[in-house]
């Protein structure tokens, strides 16, 4: 573990590491990659906004209005510059990262960007966020959906390569929330743009746990969400290159995301406001301008080296375990956070819940990408997941619980 | 509810873990009256099931189930206690299984009617288990329906 | 005021109802119809969510997931009490009511149900999110959008009536957020129904203020909004008839809301999972749960007769005020309680502005409702808006700001 | 900022509400160079707004625009200020005022340049009413640009 980084501090910060289950038993909380925990200063931030400061925003003159606008634009700002974005108006807040993805896919569809023979290329270790709306493009459009293969070390396949100069569009997760894997992304950009595809990033698993710079990057959108990043539920981030939001269609229609509005035709606003239609999660923009706060304070480099020292120390002594098989690579290199596992005899559910029943929360599952799964000949693992507060004695309460677990189904 | 999350035991009975290790009538035979497919969007569990009718008696059940020991033993359950008997009598056992389940624990059940099944009372104590243990029930349920004509109710 | 209701025990429950502002002035909050203020058991309720039950849902298999779910799945079963939906798989979340009205939009256009030639039909006292739908799905239909016009008093003008046999969807505003009238939204149903068509209510200012009952109702599709009935932001509501909803194909596509994905293609789960891509806004829901709660304490029927005598009270005081025009019903008579006005010399900004350096808080603008402004003639109009927390003292101090106002102009 | 939502005679200098009751150069005169029409999505205030140019020389700025008195004044000020003048200077002008317009208060003003301009310095307090203030001049570089055929900056 790096030296500055003091896991015991930060969990102060979490009221909810405290907390005793059935039995008494402390919580081990590992399931991390389905949602992150919350500091109290989110939750703190989001209390003052609603406690002193709520007002609707854009469209409210008063005091309070402007208040809650400064706040709800000010989250804006933060996420911009925590991703580095060379423009805050680049910043789209979503509901999640779904439907982030899904705006990316509708607009391009409208907009005629992708059409009938056509390619839009994925990988097969896609979320199903990042596979279903490309299928609907698909059905909609007539394009044709190509995929990256995974090698069996659960790598994206670079070798097979889907793309083409048919290619309009390359979606592809950064941090699989299944395999663990960190995809080099960067080569994969740079592929799409030797045939001008444009490159969707799911950055869902990436941005909670590594420093993205969205400028050095290169790619044209980057989809994430809020409560994966000790954020609020409620809200996701579409960050889209500011010529191409300009360019774009609008995705909802209705209140802010329109300049005027008549009887026989309405036209649309700049963005950020042109793809945010209605009231936009105020509070929730406020929340995650303190995530953002909270992550740059412990510093993402140190976020990102705790990361790779945990899961370091979970895959080896995981791998001591007989029986049990990590699906996805087995070192941790290139590699976030999410350890996927079997174990011989024993199914995945009944793993959880023995589990739980000692205070360890781990996922149990298709973990929401099933083409994965069926890839490894699987039809669900577990899941531990770890992340900014994880210690290595939950790592070593996890092993315990797996060896119980073996015990108990006598497998 | 909170002593339960830790009491395996009330869960994983020993009739449970027998019915999984050793599922009675598993696979899938010919001529079915219909044949359903079914899946726990939660896990990703799968059922593929067939009804074998012989008027208004269930001949049979055949079944291919990929899934947890609650849901496998529950299909091997679903087999004993529902095939040879007439339709209608099938359900009312669906019927009472299904209360059992839905219960939250605070339900007694019927031995007569559930035999085995009543070792699934513990079950009904873990919200996210009762869908593990009622896969094969409802697919059941939809496949009786599909061969006697009959809507999915 | 009913006798029953006592306003000053309910502002106890506001905490922001006592901010001080600029020059220590107490808070005057008269812009409900844009948003409404929390009560602290709603904000408290999140708060207790985030710090002891955060998991995410469905997906958990743990204790913490389990308690999250619960809390979620509460929240949809108290706000299909609160309207009275036959079932609770019938509500929908959305991220506002802005969504559910594009969402319901967008899979008519995708099932075909709207097709070349057909008729959409709305009124001219849509919120832009109940115009803007309409307008792009005729474009990408090539259906013809017509409207329900309004008589120079305000009202829904049903004497000249737009549905004809091609009409196959009518949606209307049940209350104006601009205008204040309560439309008679039966008589609209039934008009509809005569010609099978489907009918969407937007009751984004109807079910914070009046009662509902949407089995009574009969429409197909009811839409609103939890930031304006003492909820959180970030969660709206799409109630729909169960059967309608099984048949419709998804919206957005994702986690959540598919049966089984393969590369080959998806199937999609049951409703209401169909609709909710994605993590859904879980504290959210908790938060709406907590409102709901609050509001049926209260007694939905305490707060319409407090709306109904409160809005009485203040179109009796304004229309004591020289050059002070009232745009919409003049009678508290099928009124909610948002009065809209143009002060004769002087621009609603300027009025909002006056009134806000009293810390009164008003809206001034078109208030997303452009085409009802240009029917009346007025480009903006100020709007003073009253929810079940507003006093007699603080219209007043409204009015009395007006005439401030009038003087400081000149005018 | 806080004493300032109050200080209303700081928003609503003598100068601003002048130029408000009897607008400089409004109305929308013939044969413009390039017309735009700009809207405050916010509050839905619009102006049309022409320029007329002679060579390199603002010939003219004719408008017609339904606002708020800021609005209002601010286009007739901004008529006064370029009229007359090198496009190259008016362009200088609008960055001046739109440097004092986003300083939010903090900003000196020159009022060389700005004139009457300088009356506006209390709207950079009142962060909801930049845009109102600022509305005709953005047209008016919309506008510029198009007549000299660079695109808006
Ligand atoms: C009548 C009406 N419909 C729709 C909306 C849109 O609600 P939201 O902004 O929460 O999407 C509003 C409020 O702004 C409204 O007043
Ligand atoms: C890689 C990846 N993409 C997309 C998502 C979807 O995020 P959300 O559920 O917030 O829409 C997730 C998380 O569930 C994820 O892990």
């Amino acid at each position: 573990m790096a030296a500055a980084y003091d896991v015991a501090r930060v969990r102060e910060d979490f009221p909810i590491l405290q907390r005793r289950l059935a039995g008494d038993l402390p919580l081990v909380y590992l399931d991390s990659a389905n949602t992150s925990q919350k500091p109290r200063q989110v939750v703190d931030a989001i209390d003052a906004h609603y406690l002193a400061h709520n007002a609707n925003v854009s469209r409210a003159m008063h005091q309070l209005g402007a208040e809650a606008t400064e706040g709800f634009e000010l989250g804006r700002t933060k996420v911009a510059e925590f991703i580095k974005a060379p423009r805050r108006e680049e910043v789209v807040f979503t509901k999640n990262a779904s439907e982030a993805l899904n705006l990316v896919a509708r607009v391009l569809g409208d907009a005629g960007r992708v059409r009938e023979g056509d390619e839009i290329v994925i990988s097969q270790m896609e979320h199903h966020s990042n596979i279903v709306p490309w299928q609907q493009l698909s059905q909609r459009t007539g394009a044709t959906l190509r995929w990256f293969g995974i090698t069996p070390e659960g790598r994206l396949d670079l070798e097979n390569d889907p793309i083409t100069e048919r290619t309009k569009v390359v979606s592809i997760t950064w941090v699989s929330n299944m395999l663990g894997t960190i995809n080099p992304v960067q080569q994969v950009i740079a592929r799409a743009r030797e045939v001008g595809a444009l490159v969707v990033i799911d950055a869902s698993q990436a941005v909670p746990q590594i420093p993205v710079d969205v400028a050095e990057l290169g790619a044209d959108f980057v989809a994430f969400t809020s409560h994966k990043m000790v954020g609020p539920t409620g809200i996701g981030v579409l960050w889209g290159r500011y010529d191409l939001l300009a360019e774009l269609p609008p995705f909802l229609g209705g209140g802010e995301m329109i300049a005027t509005v008549t009887m026989e035709g309405s036209t649309y606003a700049e963005p950020p406001a042109r793809f945010e239609a209605g009231t936009p999660p105020i509070a929730q923009s406020v929340g995650l301008g303190a995530a953002v706060d909270y992550l740059t304070e412990l510093g993402m480099q140190n976020v990102a080296a705790h990361e790779q020292a945990i899961t370091a120390y979970a895959l080896e002594r995981m791998l001591e375990i007989d029986g049990l098989r990590v699906v996805g690579p087995q070192e941790a290199v290139d590699r976030g956070g999410a350890i996927s596992f079997t174990l011989e005899g024993i199914h995945p559910h009944d793993v959880a819940q023995l589990l739980d029943s000692r205070g360890i929360a781990v996922r149990a599952g298709h973990h929401c990408a099933k083409p994965a799964h069926l890839l490894f000949g699987v039809q669900s693992t577990t899941r531990a997941s770890f992340y900014l507060y994880t210690t290595e004695a939950e790592i070593d309460a996890l092993v315990d619980g797996i060896r119980h677990t073996q015990k108990y189904f006598g497998a | 509810m909170a002593a339960d999350a830790q009491n395996m035991d009330a869960l994983y009975q020993e009739i449970i873990l027998d019915h999984y290790k050793r599922p009675h009538g598993a696979g899938l035979r010919d001529d079915g009256d219909a044949e359903v497919h079914h899946v726990n969007p939660t896990c990703g569990d799968e059922i593929t099931l067939r009804v074998h009718l012989d008027g208004q008696t269930v001949r049979d059940v055949s079944y291919h189930a990929e899934g947890c020991s609650i849901s496998q033993a529950s299909a091997s359950v679903l087999n004993d206690l529902v095939v040879g008997q007439p339709v209608d009598r099938s359900l009312q056992v669906l019927d009472e299984f299904q209360r059992l389940m839905q219960g939250k624990g605070q339900v007694e059940a019927d031995e007569d009617v559930l035999e085995d099944g009543i070792a699934f009372a513990g079950v009904a104590q873990f919200p996210a288990r009762v869908k593990c243990a009622l896969l094969s029930w409802m697919a059941f349920k939809d496949a009786v329906a599909q061969a006697t004509g009959k809507d999915q109710a």
